[in-house]
Formats: C-alpha cells, sequence, structure tokens
C-alpha cells in the first residue's frame, strides 16, 4: 500500500455532485481520532471488544450466514454482538462476499456514515482475491482497496462457527488497540477515494460522508 | 440552603439507583428474554457494556439543534417522570419532588420526551425517522385515553391528585391496592402500560423488519448514549408510578424491585407470545376493551 | 377471538424452563461432517503434479509451483498445486479430477487472519494448523470423473494370428479414438519421457476435435515415421500418463497409429506442404533406418540435399529387418517412407561402403555425414558349442524371414534371451509352426521386451523358463541338438543395483532342440570406416561418442541411432536423427563446431 | 397448440416451429411482425403472462435473438417467439404498453446488451451498470476477464508453471527437439 503524504486537492470538493446540491454536505476533510490515555483506552477497548453492533447489511451471499448466528443454536447475543439497522450505530461493518460495483458503491457511503471506532469483517474468498467472481466485469476483486479491513474469514460461505472465529479475531485486535482501521482510512484517505473513483463512475455521491 | 444541597444529593443517589436499576432490569430480562428463545442470551452485564461503548465513541455527528435536543428533551422527559414521583413510600431519600399535584405534572411528562424526540428525529431527516414517529405519536394518542381514563378514576377515587396521597390510601394491607378496590381502572391502566412500554405487539415504534429502528435511526455516539441512559431511567419511572397508583406503592427498595420486575414482567411475558399489532391494528386495540374499562372506572366511582 | 386463541401464545414460555439449544462452544463442538470440504490436504508422495486440478478450477485458484525437496523427473513434473483461498469455492472438482487422489479435503474449514496475502497456501507441503487432520472429502466410491478404462484395442485372435504374419492390431475406428482420446487430462508429463518429445497432447486433442490434418502436421513436426513408431514403439510416454497412475494409460501409441491410418501418402505431402528454398549444400547419411530417415527429413525441409546410402535392397533398417511383419507391416512402413522420399530425399540402395562406394569419396564430396548404421552384429552366447549348426541368431531369423527365406527351425526350438528381439524372434518360430520355448537368466519381471510383447507371446504359445543359463551345447542324435542349462537365483547385490542370477549347484537340466535362437544383444560393426577417420572418432563401450547434436569428435560426422544411444529403439533413433539435423544445419550455417 | 400455430399462420409470417415439450413450443417471427403477434396472442390466445424477454448475443452473424417467452395461464403453455434483429443498429419496438414489467427488461436489455428500445419507460437510465462507459458488458465482444484484470487490482503475487514447458526447461532445456 501506498502511504500519500501529500494531500490531493481533487478530492474533498464534492465534484461529483450536482452545483445546487454541494451545499448540503461538508467537504471538510475527516480528521483521526485520537485514544485517550492508556488505561482509560484499554478499559473503553475492553466495553468496544464486548458490544459489538454490526451493521445490518447483507451485501453478498454471506449475508444468509449471518441469520443463523442470531439462531438459538449461536446465539450471537451471549459474545455481546448485536445488529443495528443502521450504519450510525454499528461499529462492525460485514462485507458478505462478493461486492459489485454498485454495492460497493453503497459500502463506501455506509462505510463513511459509521462512527469511529469502526471494524470491518470480509467474509469468504470474495473480498480476498475475487472468489467466484474472480473474472466478473462488475464485481471487484480485493475489498481492501476501498475501504480498511480487520479481519478476513476465507470460505465460500464460511460457515456460521467461522464467523463467531472472525468476531473472536476481532475482539483480540479490540482489546489490543490494533484494530484502527478508521484512521488508516482518513490516514490514506487520498489512496482509497482513487481507487474508489477508478470504478465508480458516476460518482453522484458527496466525497466523504458523515 | 443546606436543605436544598441535601435534596441535590438524594436527587441524584435516587436516579443513580434507579439508573442501575434500570439497567439491571434490562439485562435480566434480556436475559429471560432469550430463555424463551431457547437461547443462553447475552450477560446481565451486557446494557451496561452498550452504553459504555455508545458514550466512548470517538466521532459524533449533529445535524443541527433541535437533533440536538432531540435526546436532551427525552432525557428531561425520563427524569421529570421519575423526580416528581415518590419512589418508595415513607423514605426520605426516595420521595424526590412529590407535591400534592404530581400525577398531573407526571402524566405531562410521560409524553413531553416523546414530543422532543420526535423533533429531533425529524431534524436528522431520516425517513424511518418520521415515519415511526407518526406511528409512535398515533399510538401514543390511542393509549393515552385508557391512561387518562384510569387516572380520572384514581383521582375521584381517592380525592386527589397527589401519588403520595394515593399510595398513603393504599397502605394498611394487600386489599387496599387499587387492584382490588378498584380493578377496572387498574386493568385500563395495565393496558397503557403494555402500550407505552413498546414491547410487542406494540412496538410498531421500533419494528425491526420496518423501519428498522424507527426514531433514533439517525442518533449516535452520545446522542444514542443519552437515549440508552433515558431508557433506563423512564422504564423504571413509568414502573415505579404504576407500582404507586395501582400496586400500593413500597415502603422500602426490595418491596419497590419486586413490584416493578413483576410489573415490567406482564410486558415482557405478553411481549415474547405474540407478534406486532400494525399501527390500525394497535389504535382499534386501545380504543376498544382499554377505554371501555377506563371508562366503566371512571362512572363507575362518578355514581 | 376466543379465550384459547388469547391464551395459547403464552404456551411459548414453557421453553424458558427447558435446556437452551445454544451449542455451548460452536468453534470445538460442531466439526465438519465426515464428508465435509474443507481446507485441501495433498499427499506429496503421491502428487505427480500433472496440474490438472489448476486446468479444471473455474476459479483460478490453483497454482502449479516448485516445492523445495521435490526433483523434477519423467514421472513428477516436480510442480505441486498452491491454492489461493482468495479464489477457491470449495467445490471439490480439484478432488474429483486428481489423477493420482492424491489432493483430498480436510474437514477443517476455519480460518481467519488480518493479512489477505496469506491466504495461500501449497497444501501438504506448507505446515499450518490443519496439517494431520483428518480427512472429509474424497472421491467417493464409484464415482469419477476420469475415464480409467482404456478402449480395448480390437486385435486378431492368438490361435489365427499364428498361422500367418497378418498384422496383429486392427487399429481403432474413428469413435474408439475420439474415445479413447477424450480420456487424455492434457497434462502434458509424457512430453518430457519421450526420446522424440512429440507434442502428444496437442495430437491427442486434435483427434478429439477430429482434426486429422492438424494432428498429422504436429506429427511431423517431431517424428516423421508415425505410421511406424505408432505400430513398434517402445512407448515410454505411456508409463507416465498421469492417468495410468490410478487406471490404464492413454493408448498414445494407438492414437499415434490412428491419425497416421486417416491419411495417405499423398495427403500427408498436402498437409505438410514443405516449402523450402534449396541451400545448395549436399548432406550424406549412412543407412537408412530411422536416424537416417528422420534426419533426411529434417535436412530436406530446411534446404539441404540429401542422399541416403543403404547397403540393404530396401530402407527400414533395423523396422523392416529386425521386426516380424506381423508387428509392422511392410506398407505402412513403406508409406512413411515413401513419404519422407516425397520431399526429394535421395536413396542409393545396395550400396556397401568400402565395397561399392569408398568412405572417403563420400566424406570429401559431401558437407556433412550423418552416420546411422545401426547394430547388425549379435553377441555371441561365449559358450561352447555356440556355433554349431543349428544355432543361430535372433536378427538373422529375423532378417531371413523378411527378405523370403525361410529357414528349416525343425519343431522345437529354444531362444535364449528376455527382449523385445527374443520375443520378435519367438513369436516368428511359432508362425514357422515350431514348439517355442524362451530361456531367460533372471526373472520374468527382469526381461527388457515389453510387458504386452510378453503377454501376446505367452498366448501365442511360447512357453516361458526363466533364472535358465545355458551352459554348453551339444550335437545330439537326428541333426538335434543339446542344450545344457542351469537354475539359478537371484543374489541380491545391495539397495539400487540389478540382483545378479547365479547358478544353483546341481539343478542342471538339458534338452534336446532342433533349433537355439540366441538374441541376447547385439553390437554394432564400424569397419565401413577408413582407419584414418576412425581413429579421429571416439567411443566408449562400443558406442560413438557424440554431443548433444549428434557431432562426433570429427565436426563433419555427425552419428545418431542405435551406435549413439544405449535404448536403441526406433523413436530414440528417430530423436537422434532429428537433433543431428539440427546439428548440421547449425554446423553448416555457422561453419562452427556446436557444443 | 397445432390449432393456434394455425392461426397464427393465417396472419403472420412465421417460420422455424418447434415443439420442445408438450407445453414449450418456439417461433420464429420478422421483426415488423413480432409486436402485432405477441399483442395478438395476448389478447385473443390468451398469453397473459411474460415471463421474460431476453437476448442472445449472435455475434457471428450480426445479429441479436430476443426471445419473448410468454404463458398461458389457462392450458399452461409456454411460447417462445424468437426475433432476429440487426446487431450493429440494434433496436426493436417496445412493448411496454402489453405488459407493464416489459420495460424493466428493456431497459437491462439496453444496459446489457445495448439494444434500444424507442419509447420505453426510463430505458435510457443506468440500471445495474451504474455508470458504465464500455460496450455493454453481456455482448460477446467484451472480454469480462481482461476488463476485470485491468480494474479491480487482483491481488498480486501469484504465479504458475505449466507443468510441460516446466519440465522442458528442467530435463532438456534450450536447444533440444
Amino acid at each position: 500500500m501506498t502511504k500519500e503524504t501529500k494531500h490531493n486537492p481533487s478530492i474533498l470538493e464534492n465534484n461529483g455532485l450536482p452545483e445546487f446540491e454541494r451545499d448540503y454536505f461538508c467537504d471538510a476533510r475527516p480528521e483521526q481520532s485520537r485514544p485517550l490515555a492508556k488505561y482509560i483506552e484499554k478499559f473503553l477497548n475492553w466495553a468496544r471488544a464486548n458490544s459489538l453492533w454490526l451493521l445490518g447489511f447483507g451485501t453478498g451471499c454471506g449475508a444468509v450466514e449471518l441469520r443463523p448466528l442470531m439462531t438459538a443454536r449461536y446465539d450471537m447475543y451471549r459474545y455481546g454482538i448485536a445488529p443495528r439497522p443502521t450504519p450510525r450505530q454499528s461499529s462492525v461493518f460485514i462485507i458478505g462476499g462478493y461486492a459489485s460495483v454498485k454495492t460497493t458503491k453503497r459500502i463506501i457511503r455506509s462505510y463513511e456514515q459509521m462512527q469511529q471506532p469502526k471494524f470491518v469483517i470480509a467474509l469468504g474468498s470474495c473480498p480476498i482475491n475475487g472468489g467466484m467472481y474472480w473474472d466478473s466485469y462488475n464485481t471487484i476483486n480485493r475489498i481492501d482497496h476501498y475501504i480498511p479491513v480487520d479481519v478476513y474469514i476465507a470460505g465460500c460461505m464460511p460457515r456460521p462457527e467461522s464467523i463467531i472465529a472472525g468476531f473472536d479475531l476481532l475482539k483480540k485486535l479490540i482489546k489490543e488497540g490494533q484494530a484502527e482501521g478508521a484512521n488508516k482510512y482518513i490516514e490514506n484517505l487520498d489512496w482509497y477515494k482513487a481507487n474508489q473513483k477508478k470504478i465508480i463512475k458516476d460518482w453522484n455521491m458527496p466525497d466523504y460522508n458523515w | 440552603m443546606a436543605d436544598i444541597l441535601r435534596t441535590a444529593l438524594y436527587l441524584f443517589i435516587s436516579v443513580f439507583v434507579i439508573l442501575n436499576y434500570g439497567l439491571l432490569l434490562n439485562g435480566l430480562v434480556r436475559k429471560i428474554v432469550a430463555r424463551a428463545h431457547g437461547r443462553v442470551g447475552p450477560p446481565i452485564w451486557q446494557p451496561w457494556l452498550d452504553i459504555l461503548k455508545t458514550y466512548a465513541k470517538r466521532s459524533a455527528i449533529s445535524h443541527g439543534v433541535m437533533f440536538f435536543l432531540g435526546p436532551i428533551f427525552r432525557l428531561a422527559g425520563g427524569l421529570g417522570t421519575y423526580l416528581f414521583i415518590p419512589a418508595i413510600y415513607g423514605s426520605v431519600m426516595f420521595a424526590n419532588l412529590s407535591f400534592s399535584g404530581d400525577l398531573l405534572l407526571v402524566m405531562y411528562f410521560i409524553f413531553f420526551g416523546q414530543l422532543g424526540m420526535a423533533l429531533g428525529a425529524g431534524e436528522g431527516g431520516h425517513p424511518n425517522s418520521a415515519i415511526a414517529v407518526g406511528r409512535g405519536l398515533s399510538q401514543m394518542t390511542s393509549f393515552e385515553l385508557p391512561f387518562a381514563l384510569s387516572v380520572i378514576a384514581l383521582a375521584i377515587q381517592y380525592h386527589s391528585l397527589s401519588i403520595t396521597e394515593i399510595v398513603a390510601a393504599q397502605q394498611g394491607g394487600i386489599l387496599n391496592w387499587t387492584i382490588f378496590t378498584n380493578p377496572l381502572a387498574t386493568f385500563a391502566g395495565l393496558f397503557a402500560l403494555l402500550g407505552m412500554n413498546m414491547h410487542s405487539p406494540f412496538d410498531i415504534v421500533l419494528a425491526p423488519q420496518e423501519v428498522p429502528i424507527g426514531p433514533p435511526t439517525e442518533m449516535q455516539s452520545s446522542f444514542l448514549g443519552i437515549l440508552q441512559t433515558n431508557r433506563a431511567i423512564f422504564l423504571s419511572a413509568k414502573l415505579v408510578l404504576f407500582m404507586n397508583l395501582y400496586l400500593g406503592g413500597a415502603t422500602n427498595i426490595f418491596a419497590m424491585m419486586l413490584k416493578t420486575f413483576m410489573l415490567y414482567m406482564l410486558s415482557v411475558v405478553v411481549g415474547v407470545s405474540f407478534p406486532r399489532f400494525r399501527t390500525e391494528q394497535s389504535i382499534r386495540f386501545f380504543l376498544g376493551v382499554p377505554t371501555l374499562l377506563g371508562l366503566a372506572a371512571v362512572i363507575i366511582f362518578m355514581l | 377471538m376466543s379465550l384459547k386463541d388469547i391464551l395459547s401464545p403464552f404456551y411459548v414460555w414453557k421453553r424458558a424452563f427447558e435446556k437452551p439449544y445454544t451449542t455451548a462452544n460452536p468453534l470445538t463442538d460442531r466439526p465438519g461432517a465426515p464428508r465435509y470440504r474443507g481446507f485441501h490436504d495433498n499427499d506429496m508422495e503421491k502428487c505427480i503434479g500433472c496440474g490438472t486440478c489448476a486446468d479444471i478450477c473455474q476459479n483460478a485458484a490453483i497454482d502449479m509451483v516448485p516445492v523445495e525437496g521435490i526433483q523434477t523427473s519423467k514421472e513428477d513434473s516436480g510442480l505441486r498445486p498452491k491454492i489461493d483461498y482468495g479464489r477457491c469455492c470449495w467445490c471439490a472438482l480439484c478432488v474429483d479430477i486428481c489423477t493420482t487422489n492424491s489432493l483430498n479435503m480436510t474437514r477443517e474449514y476455519t480460518w481467519v487472519d488480518t493479512d489477505p496475502d496469506k491466504f495461500r497456501i501449497l497444501a501438504g507441503a506448507q505446515e499450518n494448523f490443519w496439517t494431520g487432520k483428518e480427512t472429509g472429502y474424497k472421491l467417493g466410491e464409484g464415482y469419477k470423473l476420469l475415464d480409467h478404462d482404456r478402449i480395448t484395442m480390437p486385435m486378431v485372435d492368438p490361435k489365427e494370428g499364428i498361422k500367418s504374419f497378418i498384422e496383429l492390431v486392427k487399429g481403432y475406428s474413428k469413435e474408439q479414438a475420439i474415445k479413447e482420446a477424450d480420456r487424455c487430462v492434457q497434462c502434458g508429463l509424457c512430453i518430457a519421457t519421450c526420446p522424440a518429445h512429440m507434442d502428444i497432447p496437442n495430437y491427442i486433442k486434435a483427434i478429439r476435435e477430429d482434426n486429422i490434418p492438424e494432428a498429422v502436421r504436429i506429427l511431423y513436426e517431431t517424428n516423421p515415421m508415425s505410421a511406424t513408431c505408432g505400430r513398434i514403439c517402445t512407448h515410454r510416454c505411456e508409463e507416465v500418463c498421469s492417468i495410468g497412475v490410478n487406471g490404464d494409460p492413454i493408448a498414445i501409441r494407438w492414437l499415434k497409429r490412428y491419425i497416421i491410418d486417416q491419411v495417405d501418402r499423398k495427403e500427408i505431402a498436402k498437409i505438410l506442404r514443405n516449402e523450402f528454398k534449396p541451400n545448395g549444400k549436399k548432406v550424406a547419411v549412412i543407412g537408412a533406418g530411422p536416424a537416417g530417415l528422420s534426419a533426411a527429413y529434417y535436412l530436406t525441409t530446411v534446404g539441404y540435399s540429401v542422399t541416403i546410402f543403404e547397403t540393404n535392397e530396401k530402407a527400414g533398417g533395423m523396422v523392416r529387418y529386425g521386426i516380424p511383419e506381423y508387428r509392422m507391416p511392410y506398407e505402412q512402413l513403406d508409406k512413411d517412407i515413401d513419404a519422407i522420399l516425397d520431399m526429394g530425399v535421395e536413396l542409393k540402395t545396395g550400396v556397401e561402403i568400402g565395397v561399392t562406394e569408398s568412405f572417403d569419396d563420400i566424406y570429401k564430396n559431401y558437407d556433412a555425414v550423418f552416420l546411422s548404421v545401426g547394430l547388425q552384429d549379435s553377441y555371441s552366447l561365449s559358450i561352447t558349442g555356440e556355433h554349431l549348426p543349428g544355432v543361430i541368431p535372433g536378427i538373422q531369423l529375423l532378417d531371413d524371414v523378411t527378405k523370403g527365406q525361410i529357414p528349416d527351425l525343425g519343431k522345437k526350438v529354444i531362444v535364449i534371451g528376455g527382449g523385445n528381439t527374443a520375443m520378435d524372434a519367438a513369436r516368428t518360430a511359432r508362425r514357422l509352426a515350431a514348439n517355442v520355448t524362451i530361456l531367460y537368466r533372471r526373472r520374468e519381471e527382469d526381461m527388457p521386451a515389453d510387458q504386452e510383447e510378453i503377454e501376446e507371446a505367452k498366448r501365442e504359445g511360447v512357453k516361458f523358463i526363466t533364472r535358465a543359463i545355458p551352459v554348453h551345447i551339444d550335437l545330439g542324435e537326428n541333426k538335434k541338438i543339446i542344450l545344457h542349462w542351469n537354475k539359478a537365483e537371484m543374489l541380491d547385490q545391495g539397495p539400487g543395483k540389478r540382483p545378479k542370477p547365479v547358478l544353483i549347484v546341481g539343478e542342471a537340466y538339458t534338452e534336446a532342440v532342433d533349433t537355439v535362437i540366441s538374441a541376447i544383444g547385439q553390437s554394432p560393426i564400424y569397419k565401413l570406416l577408413p582407419e584414418e577417420i576412425g581413429s579421429q572418432i571416439k567411443f566408449k563401450r562400443e558406442k560413438v561418442i557424440t554431443d548433444k547434436y549428434g557431432q562426433t569428435s570429427l565436426p563433419k560426422i555427425f552419428a545418431g541411432g542405435d551406435i549413439v544411444n544405449d535404448i536403441a529403439d526406433a523413436i530414440s533413433a528417430i530423436a537422434d536423427g532429428h537433433r543431428a539435423a539440427q546439428g548440421i544445419d547449425l554446423y553448416l550455417s555457422k561453419q562452427v563446431k556446436v557444443k | 397448440m397445432k390449432e393456434i400455430i394455425q392461426r397464427l399462420k393465417q396472419q403472420f409470417t412465421i417460420s422455424n416451429v418447434n415443439q420442445q415439450r408438450v407445453d414449450l413450443t418456439f417461433l420464429s417471427v420478422k421483426k415488423e411482425q413480432a409486436v402485432s403477434l405477441i399483442s395478438y396472442l395476448r389478447d385473443f390466445e390468451k398469453f397473459s403472462h411474460l415471463v421474460f424477454l431476453t437476448a442472445v448475443d449472435r455475434v457471428e452473424d450480426i445479429q441479436f435473438q430476443l426471445t419473448y417467452m410468454l404463458h398461458n395461464y389457462n392450458t399452461h403453455q409456454d411460447l417462445g417467439i424468437r426475433v432476429l434483429i440487426d446487431r450493429e443498429k440494434a433496436e426493436m419496438a417496445s412493448i411496454h404498453h402489453l405488459w407493464k414489467q416489459a420495460g424493466t427488461y428493456q431497459r437491462e436489455l439496453k444496459e446489457m446488451f445495448g439494444i434500444d428500445f424507442p419509447g420505453s419507460p426510463r430505458v435510457d437510465e443506468s440500471f445495474i451498470l451504474e455508470g458504465w462507459d464500455n460496450i455493454p458488458p453481456m455482448r460477446r465482444d467484451f472480454d469480462t476477464k481482461k476488463y476485470s484484470e485491468e480494474t479491480y487490482f487482483p491481488r498480486p503475487g501469484r504465479e504458475s508453471h505449466d507443468p510441460e514447458s516446466y519440465m522442458k526447461s528442467k530435463l532438456y532445456p534450450e536447444g533440444d527437439a
């Protein structure tokens, strides 16, 4: 991954929007968030790790594997995991397998609307290297070019058990303070935006959604 | 001056206790509901974790002044409701700000929060919020009727609008409780409580599969944290109010916990068993049997 | 609405008093089903790196990569599948198609990581968390994607076969050939083993697509004698066939024969349409065997004018005079030779170098000389009595039969030796109505002859006596000769060495027979080379030493065929001829000694 | 079904009638007559359900083949109407006035094959491929694998060897036949 230190001025002027809509959206760069003092942050991270609200946005086949998690057999609630219907309140975004360009656009919008700190789990082969849809004209090959990903789960699709294992790893990362994907995203915003704009041809949305 | 400070300290302790009691009640009920689903359920301290996590979010966005005020109004509604109810009869610490006309004020506060929330949610601009607010207000208006009738019947029965006096009138034995002296008003009130608690079948406001989460769709971070705080306080406040009105109040904290828990379980038992009503079904329901019960209660005591 | 409608929903609460359905620890309490398709496992020993798994993968998830510690050999490409779990969709087609059944799937299905570049693994070679775990999915019983059974080649009945020299193998029909070609997985392992490195997968593909002209073109790229090789090739390619690991190898030889049987001599010329400009240089080829013919063909295609000198009446060398007609019908051999001659190669037969033509003249008049005289002499048995009448060399018998001089072998014949010549001699003797016994000093599995030759010989009634060493030969009564032989036992010579037969004292036998045919090997005769030239060429154990292009120590002389290579079969000779043609071209166009 | 075909033959020029199953028949009709034929089938032969409308790119013949699949609920008969249209100037009369949902199919065909249906509602708006700027992806001259590799960042670090050429490099390198 290349890290650009100089900011690209061409983004964040909401150029993709029609003139009359630009005023509705902020065009200031998002700011990185700083962790608090060591022990307080550690305590908060413990709380974050045990209260994972995931965004109920089934982006691919993986959506179907999330349903069993809610059932009595797996009962994800006992791990502090609960689905939320809105990105505003969610802290975990699960990329449920393949993402078409059209979906990717929505994924980016939803991801940006989540409040920091936020975490991403990529489910299955497709987000890693294209999976079954590796040669499709309309499906991206690797999600980490568009949003930062914390945990990958191999499988096509992974069983619910694997997803629980993925959450376990995510919890570990959060507790260790390593799940700083949101900051990474803001730090490399120009790179991510360039990648996103390469595939999303009709950029009729704000450059960054708060 | 010392009086004011002491009252403030007592209020603070009272609110702190009732907040944690509300969260405990939440955690306990989640566990019970999970068991009814055949699940293990989240740990009992999950509500604390959730609320902590929400407050610990590093970023938050506002959609304007009303969006900011929405949760504040909501919390004010919850706090207001609680602060004017004597939580434990005879206790100085938990007498709160109870005064002779408090029942009317409390009834106002119960609905004040909802209205404030409606304004805040509207400012967020999310369509789901607007739909849910519309549903919520319609349902509120309809369960308001049996509740108001029930309260009127009580006021007539006890010749008072002071909650403390109503509680006092019920002392001296289980048969003095309103539930036995005025069962019609009690049932009308309890039906209203079901609607107020927004459990199934009256959860059209939150309706997880329809308007995903309803009014707080756009609420996040500390805004949501305030709402979660309020939810715990407001829930307990409602239960304490109903306990005072119908179950003879409580003379100590354990009696209060037991009675409010039983009251809450009423909502939970019904909620787990029944599927959701649609808005018009809900309204039709409240304007039916509960309203008739309330009317009957009022008429009987008028005579 | 009845009271029951209101009360019955509360029944759901009974579950609150039951045990929850929740699995306590889903990560350990719920292993995959016995046939679960988890991560791959590959048996490094069984895998031959044929790459069929990579070919069938719809997601391009499998890379074939070299693995440390695995050598590339003729049976093993040295490559192993590396699976990208960013692509794999667990369809298990790779497991189903695996030619060796080395690729399986474990029951492990959980792999979480923070680094997306880690999800690529050499199953079975890289240590990972599922190494040594229980196997889940493997190819099911009675279920196969590969066709393991060869299409049976129609043959003449052995009982009929021994009555004449009629060709035994009838050849595939179009349907049979396409069906047989269909079994091929196009891995290409066979190419390395074939001495001529023929493009086997592609001509099989051309058969499957019923594109015979394309197939013929591919054949002639590396082998101008396909009608011959399609019949008598030693087909080492079939020994390394990946389908052969678990089933019958593809009948590569018969498919080659099928291609060339579909076209006649004129069509071959039309298909090849060689357009070349004569470059004015002349090359002499001595010996019109497979090596000489092949060299002549490839030299001609690049513009040399080639003259072949042959002692015998007809071209073909050992293929004509050393292989009986029931295996190698002469008209098929003629078809190959004629196609080569059609190119403009000059053939001089009946030329005996040193007698009718001087080697020195040839050496002076031509720009280069290709020597492919073959092995004409038989090894002697080195026992007393081997020069008695009635003891004849195997190649002489075959030579005589080809030339129409049918010898009288009598009723009882013993053939000594275990190679293809021994089999040919024995079966030829069977066709001359003799009772034939083959005597071989080692065990049957040590015989250098092709397995199918041995089997066919047995089917035709040839008896086998193994671990029998001839001791000496006496003259008996009634023109009979008596062969004395002794039973031997195999003495282990340590690992990696061939066991040695040693006489067992006291187990001596005698046999009275009419003819003894010795077929224990052949050796070359270099008497055609003049002294001064012969002394400049280096030899090692009677074989000419050449570089990889067939060039001898004398730059102008190239050599190939049985006098050079140790395998001494037709296809090696053809490959030698091709290489020498390239060498001669390099040598003559650059006038340098190629190395 | 035979009677229907007979009746059709009286009014329209139909060809290639092929009854694939008892309840499935295909027929071909000229581009100009297609809409009136479909209209007739809907109104008079009770083929009231448009099952699908799809296209096949016959790039070798420079043609698109449209298939209108109709269903009759009374007799449970399926009837496929095949229409060949020019590939260079791909245009077809719309049938959205017969079935409203045909508009969606036509939007999709416009996007995926570049077949125009003048007058069809929202036919020029993008449907699934928002902002697509290449040749329509379902056309057979579009190389989807190449496009994917150029556009979607395949993960680097992979290399594979062909057993055949690898063995050649190891066992009999350079120059040998």
